[in-house]
């Protein structure tokens, strides 16, 4: 690593401790077993990004970018493509069988449909305590004890855990899920559109229990989300997604305050604010066209089949994702301009 | 099972009017009792809907037919599955416009690609033949959209039209809303369950909780003064996109009550964080609190000194 | 920020109700006690199994027993169904069938199940080569007639191999042989649907070993389709078996099969439809009642079909 | 279309393989025989077998034999007849399915229009006696194994009706005639008609409740269209999947059918020449069933993109 290499995502100056380093991550899948030629899907394609212990990195962008993906990558609930992810020191791309699942006792992850996330079969005590018994951490009477103490952390009632999972509503069923993640004191969790199934009322239930749960037990978050407002809300650092690639990463506030790539711009004028006053200005940028498909993505920026300051040589040039201010970067020829 | 309870309410020509509310709480059923299209086993038990002077509740089922999709029109939350996958989009827009013989098949016919290229639908001449699984979610609530429009329906009920889009193209899809209601001099009903769309888009906002309209009112009156401690809870719930300190969200704990299972006196009281004693047995009335505003409360925000502290404990 | 670490003030929810508790299982099975025709199948199949324990010990006469009484004679007191064209107890000969339809049924249903179970979880679970070398079978038993594959198994495997005596045994595996795809087919497309699902994916961040994945998770949420699909492969063998011995291709001939019965009576039909009558309706009856406790229990399981 | 045309010819090169291959492993399974039709014959000197065995290739090795036989598949030439010398199988063969497929087009007829018209009927009106009474048709119907109804039809047609009408009607087994066609066209398709009855109704119930089946309404469209284009269109996918199976169970149920009422068609030559060890016809008569059992399935997958759009090969 030589001194003059400028620093990437992955090597942001600015943060002191990171836990989690992802190297040009890459993952494609395999589309279509047609017999005659096959096409992949670019999913992710070169992601870089550091995740500094103890805070919560919002990743966001909007359906088909690869987030979740990513989240799955990260976790090794998917094998890479290519590239590395760094957890401390050991790449979790290269571990496999018994040393992955070893993994798992510090990494964790809190899904998306709290419907789909809990097995139907099992009840919500076996369910919380199945990660206990699987690493052996606890037995009998002990993992009794332990689910019902995550159990009252996360706000559920202990005396439930004969209960199946259908039997709770989906804020409910939510806390049962980060009950599971919690039960073996992870440092690291990846949370997957936590709280997008949930009404509004119980959205703010769930984002408060995670802001706590944090700070109680010092954890460190990757939360996915497709909803800026409640990422905004939630992170520290901000990092956006399009087409597979991120296209700016820095800190939540300096992102509201002056987004550097044209995406992030869209993004942040797109999204309604409830205050009629405000509303009566905003004026949201349009986009052009449709995203286009991850199977066959644009050549340059994968932004400037729809961005409106895009140039030839957006068209020509990948603009790389670099360091534009201490701590920001973003992956535009034009950054800041519009 | 009473799904809507007493729901009184009125639309003005050319009016923009907001029926928020969460899942449950009866808005959608609301919206479909406009047309009678309720699913069954669900029946409209009592009130009346008028439509200028005809009773939509009192119709033969050929005069609601006729009504249908030719006076109001309705725009439905999933456009994926609120159109027919084995038909072309061209025809499914082009079968709305001879429904009411408005058109004949010919015009029909010739109107449907500028009805299509009329919601921004890009390439519309090619496109008319594609199935709805060869377009975008956007572009299918556009062409749903374009089927509503087409017979130029005084009424637009959009229930829910954005909530499975992403937020770029609901933007745009709201933009196209507020320029069809205003080229059409069509009033609007959007149902939503998100607060800042209302306060973008309507000039009344109405909210429901349990089957109840539990506050109405102008959406300024509404947004900055709101009266119902469910209106105030809700708005301070949801995180902001322009968010400048951190602030902690004010969650409003437990549920929404089952449809089974209401609670005695005001509905929310179980939630309620200024709940008085009145509150567990007497259902308060739906009373106006502000010229134009109304609320369903015994208490009211505007007698509660500093909420926040309040609500924070 | 400078707080001491906040007290976690949990919503504990105690205030609300929970509403009594079921169990998908209990829930399934409520579902299927209101399925009127399911209950009916359901005591149609229990005297079915009574009848064929009965027979075991007990039949009114011996079921190979010939002239016991006049050839063809109607229904008569001493012999509620009357009496074959070789003068056999008819009634004794339905309950020794029923105990050769039990046999059949339960049997192929226990072993195209022992089959196709682990196969399709393989399948589709690990996907990769072995799926594709059990999808291929699938795939060309998909597009063949398989019982009449079925058919020459059991000509092979007894007349002309020797290997297993013609009797109950061959046809079981016969039919096992032919249609085990079914049950891999449906088990292996449950699996690669679950592995999918976000509680497997849970499952595995849970640090779940592969053994533990299928038999916790993946197995326990297929178990309601592949209950079913048993179900309905006991009328589909107890059919086969009757098939083949109506063409005379089944059990050998004092062997009381429905079946072969019904093809006794037949030539006889104008003048003594009862010998025709009573194999044919037991056949049919028992062939509802599995299918309406079949249709029944996929209902219980997956509401969504419900009518 | 060239996409289809290159799908149809893949399929056809599989059917053509698996029908090799299934008539493979009969040809190699009856091989493991014994003995021969030839054994049975008493009067027959030691030449003689070995002339005859010489002439039918028994002489032989098995691979030989085998070499033989897949070439001979190849060219359509099946052999000859082991107990009806000098007898060519092919010829024979295709006679026979003629006479089989007749008699399994009309049992699909009834079985696909029977079906069909229950079945929507019984949804249509739903809960009232038109439905109960083809619902619990349906119900018993599929159960009854075909060969109980032919031997109830034969009751019926053949002695019953003979009795009551004095002999003016009466039905005569076998084959030449177009009067006996109906009742086993309607013994062998019944069974899987009650079948697609029960599927077709529950399908019917469900795309009736619909999102499109609901903005169908919502448009204003007559309740005629909305019935026939958007829900049974739909409701006909599902019951599409399954034609495939059905011919499968057809075919397989004809080998009795056929037996019963003697008609001289492919199940009857099977039945007897198995019966009769006459190897080379089984093997025969399997070949083309496997060959039958593919295209009817091709033919059933290549209608179905025309029924659902997103299907495309």
């Amino acid at each position: 690593m030589s001194a003059q290499a400028a620093p990437t995502a992955a090597t942001d100056p600015t943060l002191k401790s990171p836990i989690l380093r992802v190297e040009d991550l890459v993952k494609y899948f395999p589309t279509g077993s047609g017999l005659f030629g096959r096409s992949v899907v670019h999913a992710v394609d070169g992601v870089s990004l550091a995740i500094q212990a103890g805070e919560t990195l919002g990743l966001v962008g909007e359906s088909g970018c690869g987030k979740s993906t990513l989240g799955r990558v990260v976790v090794r609930l998917l094998p890479a493509t290519s590239g590395h992810v760094y957890f401390k020191d050991t790449d979790l791309t290269k571990v496999r069988g018994e040393k992955l699942r070893r993994t798992r006792q510090e990494i964790q992850m809190i899904f998306q449909d709290p419907y789909a996330s809990l097995n139907p079969r099992m009840t919500v005590g076996d369910i919380v305590a199945e990660p206990l018994r699987n690493f052996g951490v606890a037995r009998g009477r002990k993992a009794e004890q332990k689910v019902q103490e995550v159990m009252r952390v996360v706000g559920l009632n202990p005396n439930f855990v004969n209960r199946y999972p259908h039997e709770f509503s989906g804020g409910q069923r939510q806390r049962i899920g980060i009950a599971r993640a919690l039960v073996l004191n992870p440092t690291f969790i990846v949370a997957d559109e936590p709280v997008s199934a949930l009404d509004v009322s119980i959205q703010a239930q769930i984002v408060n229990l995670m802001e706590d749960l944090q700070e109680k037990f010092q954890l460190t978050f990757l939360f996915i989300a497709h909803d800026l407002s409640v990422v905004r809300h939630i992170s520290d650092r901000i990092a956006v997604m399009y087409l597979g690639k991120i296209v700016e990463i820095g800190p939540s506030a300096s992102i509201r305050d002056r987004p550097l790539h044209p995406y992030t711009k869209v993004l942040e004028s797109s999204v309604p604010v409830p205050d009629p006053d405000i509303e009566a200005t905003r004026k949201p940028i349009l986009l052009k066209g449709e995203i286009p498909s991850p199977v066959n993505p644009p050549s340059g920026c994968r932004f400037h089949t729809r961005c409106p300051i895009a140039q030839q040589i957006c068209t020509d040039v990948e603009p790389p994702l670099e360091m534009k201010e201490s701590g920001r970067f973003a992956a535009c020829h034009f950054a800041g301009q519009l | 099972m009473n799904a809507v309870d007493g729901v009184s309410f009125e639309v003005d020509r050319g009016e923009i009017v907001g029926i928020v509310g969460e899942s449950g709480s009866g808005k959608t059923m609301t919206a479909l009792s406009l047309l009678r299209l309720i699913p069954e086993p669900g029946k409209i038990t009592s009130g009346r809907i008028l439509y200028g002077e005809k009773d939509v509740a009192q119709m033969t089922d050929e005069e609601i037919r006729e009504f249908r999709g030719n006076e109001i029109a309705m725009i439905f939350q999933d456009p994926m599955t609120s159109l027919n996958p084995v038909l072309r989009i061209g025809f499914q827009v082009e079968e709305a416009m001879i429904a009411h013989q408005r058109f004949t098949n010919k015009q029909a016919k010739e109107r449907v690609v500028p009805m299509l290229q009329r919601v921004r639908i890009p390439a519309a001449k090619d496109r008319v033949r594609d199935y709805p699984h060869q377009f975008s979610g956007g572009m299918r609530q556009r062409a749903m959209i374009a089927m509503g429009v087409s017979n130029e329906p005084s009424l637009l009920i959009a229930d829910e039209p954005t909530t499975a889009l992403d937020v770029t193209v609901q933007a745009s899809i709201i933009e196209l809303i507020r320029d069809l209601s205003r080229e059409l001099r069509a009033a609007v009903i959007l149902i939503t369950h998100n607060m800042a769309l209302v306060a973008s888009l309507c000039n009344r906002v109405i909210v429901m909780y349990a089957g109840r309209v539990v506050e109405e009112g102008p959406t300024r009156a509404i947004f900055k003064n709101p009266q119902h401690p469910y209106t105030w809870s809700l708005l301070r719930s949801m995180p902001r996109v322009d968010e400048k300190e951190k602030e902690r969200l004010i969650s409003i704990k437990g549920l929404p009550p089952d449809l089974g299972k209401m609670p005695p006196g005001c509905k929310f009281h179980p939630r309620c964080k200024f709940r008085v004693d009145r509150c567990f047995t007497e259902e308060p009335p739906l009373a106006e609190v502000d010229p134009g505003q109304q609320a369903r409360c015994w208490v009211l925000m505007k007698n509660i000194p500093d909420p926040e502290a309040q609500a924070k404990t | 920020m400078a707080q001491a670490a906040p007290v976690i003030q949990p919503d504990l929810e105690l205030s609300y109700e929970m509403p009594e508790q079921v169990t998908l299982l209990s829930d399934a099975w409520r579902r299927l006690k209101r399925n009127r025709l399911a209950l009916v199948g359901a005591v149609i199949i229990g005297l079915l199994f009574v009848t064929a324990l009965i027979s075991i010990v007990w039949t009114p006469y011996p079921t190979w027993l010939q002239a016991v009484g006049p050839t063809y004679q109607p229904p008569s007191a001493a012999h509620p169904l009357g009496l074959d064209q070789a003068g056999r107890d008819i009634l004794s000969r339905i309950m020794g069938g029923a105990l050769i339809t039990v046999q059949v049924g339960v049997g192929s249903a226990i072993i195209v199940s022992l089959i196709g179970i682990p196969l399709g979880l393989l399948a589709g679970f690990y996907r990769g080569k072995v799926d594709t070398v059990i999808s291929f079978f699938i795939n060309i038993w998909y597009g063949i007639p398989d019982l009449l594959v079925a058919l020459i198994l059991v000509f092979v495997l007894s007349d002309a191999l020797h290997l297993i005596p013609r009797g109950v045994l061959v046809i079981v595996i016969a039919f096992s042989l032919t249609r085990w795809m079914d049950v891999a087919r449906l088990v292996r497309g449950q699996a690669l649907a679950l592995r999918e699902r976000e509680f497997v994916e849970a499952a595995r961040m849970s640090g779940a070993r592969d053994f533990a994945l299928l038999a916790r998770h993946i197995l326990p949420n297929a178990l309601g389709p592949i209950i079913v699909q048993a179900t309905f492969a006991i009328p589909a063998a107890v059919l086969f078996e009757a098939f083949l011995s109506f063409l005379g291709l089944g059990l050998p001939s004092p062997t009381p099969s429905w079946g072969a019965m019904a093809a006794d009576g037949y030539h006889g039909m104008d003048f003594a439809p009862h010998i025709v009558l009573a194999p044919t309706i037991a056949l049919s009856l028992t062939l509802m009642a599995f299918n309406w406790v079949g249709d029944g229990l996929r209902d219980a399981f997956d509401p969504r079909m419900r009518r | 279309m060239r996409g289809t045309l290159l799908y149809i010819g893949q399929r056809l090169v599989l059917i053509a393989v698996t029908t090799v291959l299934v008539s493979s492993i009969v040809f190699l399974l009856l091989h493991q025989i014994p003995g021969n039709a030839f054994l049975n014959e008493t009067r027959q000197t030691p030449q003689a077998l070995a002339a005859e065995l010489h002439r039918y290739g028994l002489d032989l090795p098995l691979q030989n034999q085998y070499v033989n036989w897949v070439q001979g598949v190849l060219h359509g030439n099946l052999g000859e007849s082991l107990v009806n010398r000098q007898v060519k199988i092919t010829p024979l063969l295709v006679r026979e399915t003629s006479v089989s497929a007749t008699v399994g087009f009309f049992a699909l007829l009834v079985t696909v229009g029977l079906g069909l018209i229950l079945g929507v009927l019984a949804a249509l009106r739903q809960n009232t006696w038109v439905d109960y009474l083809a619902s619990s048709t349906a119900v018993v119907g599929y159960s009854i194994p075909s060969f109980v109804i032919a031997i109830f039809g034969l009751l019926v047609f053949g002695h019953y009706l003979y009795l009551w009408t004095q002999g003016t009607f009466y039905y005569v087994p076998g084959w030449g005639k177009l009067e006996q066609i109906p009742v086993p066209a309607l013994a062998l398709g019944l069974p899987y008609a009650s079948y697609v009855a029960r599927l077709t109704r529950a399908s019917m119930l469900e795309t009736i409740r619909t999102d499109y089946v609901r903005t169908a309404w919502a448009k204003g469209l007559k309740a005629r269209v909305v019935v026939v284009r958007h829900a049974l269109r739909n409701a006909l996918i599902p019951v599409v999947t399954i034609l495939g199976p059905l011919i499968t169970g057809i075919i397989t149920g004809s080998v009795v059918i056929e037996n019963i009422f003697g008609i001289p068609g492919l199940g009857k030559e099977f039945v007897t020449s198995i019966l009769a060890r006459d190897y080379n016809i089984v093997i025969g008569v399997f070949t083309f069933y496997a060959a039958l059992v593919g295209l009817a399935n091709l033919t059933v997958d290549v209608i179905y993109p025309i029924l659902d759009p997103r299907i495309r090969y």
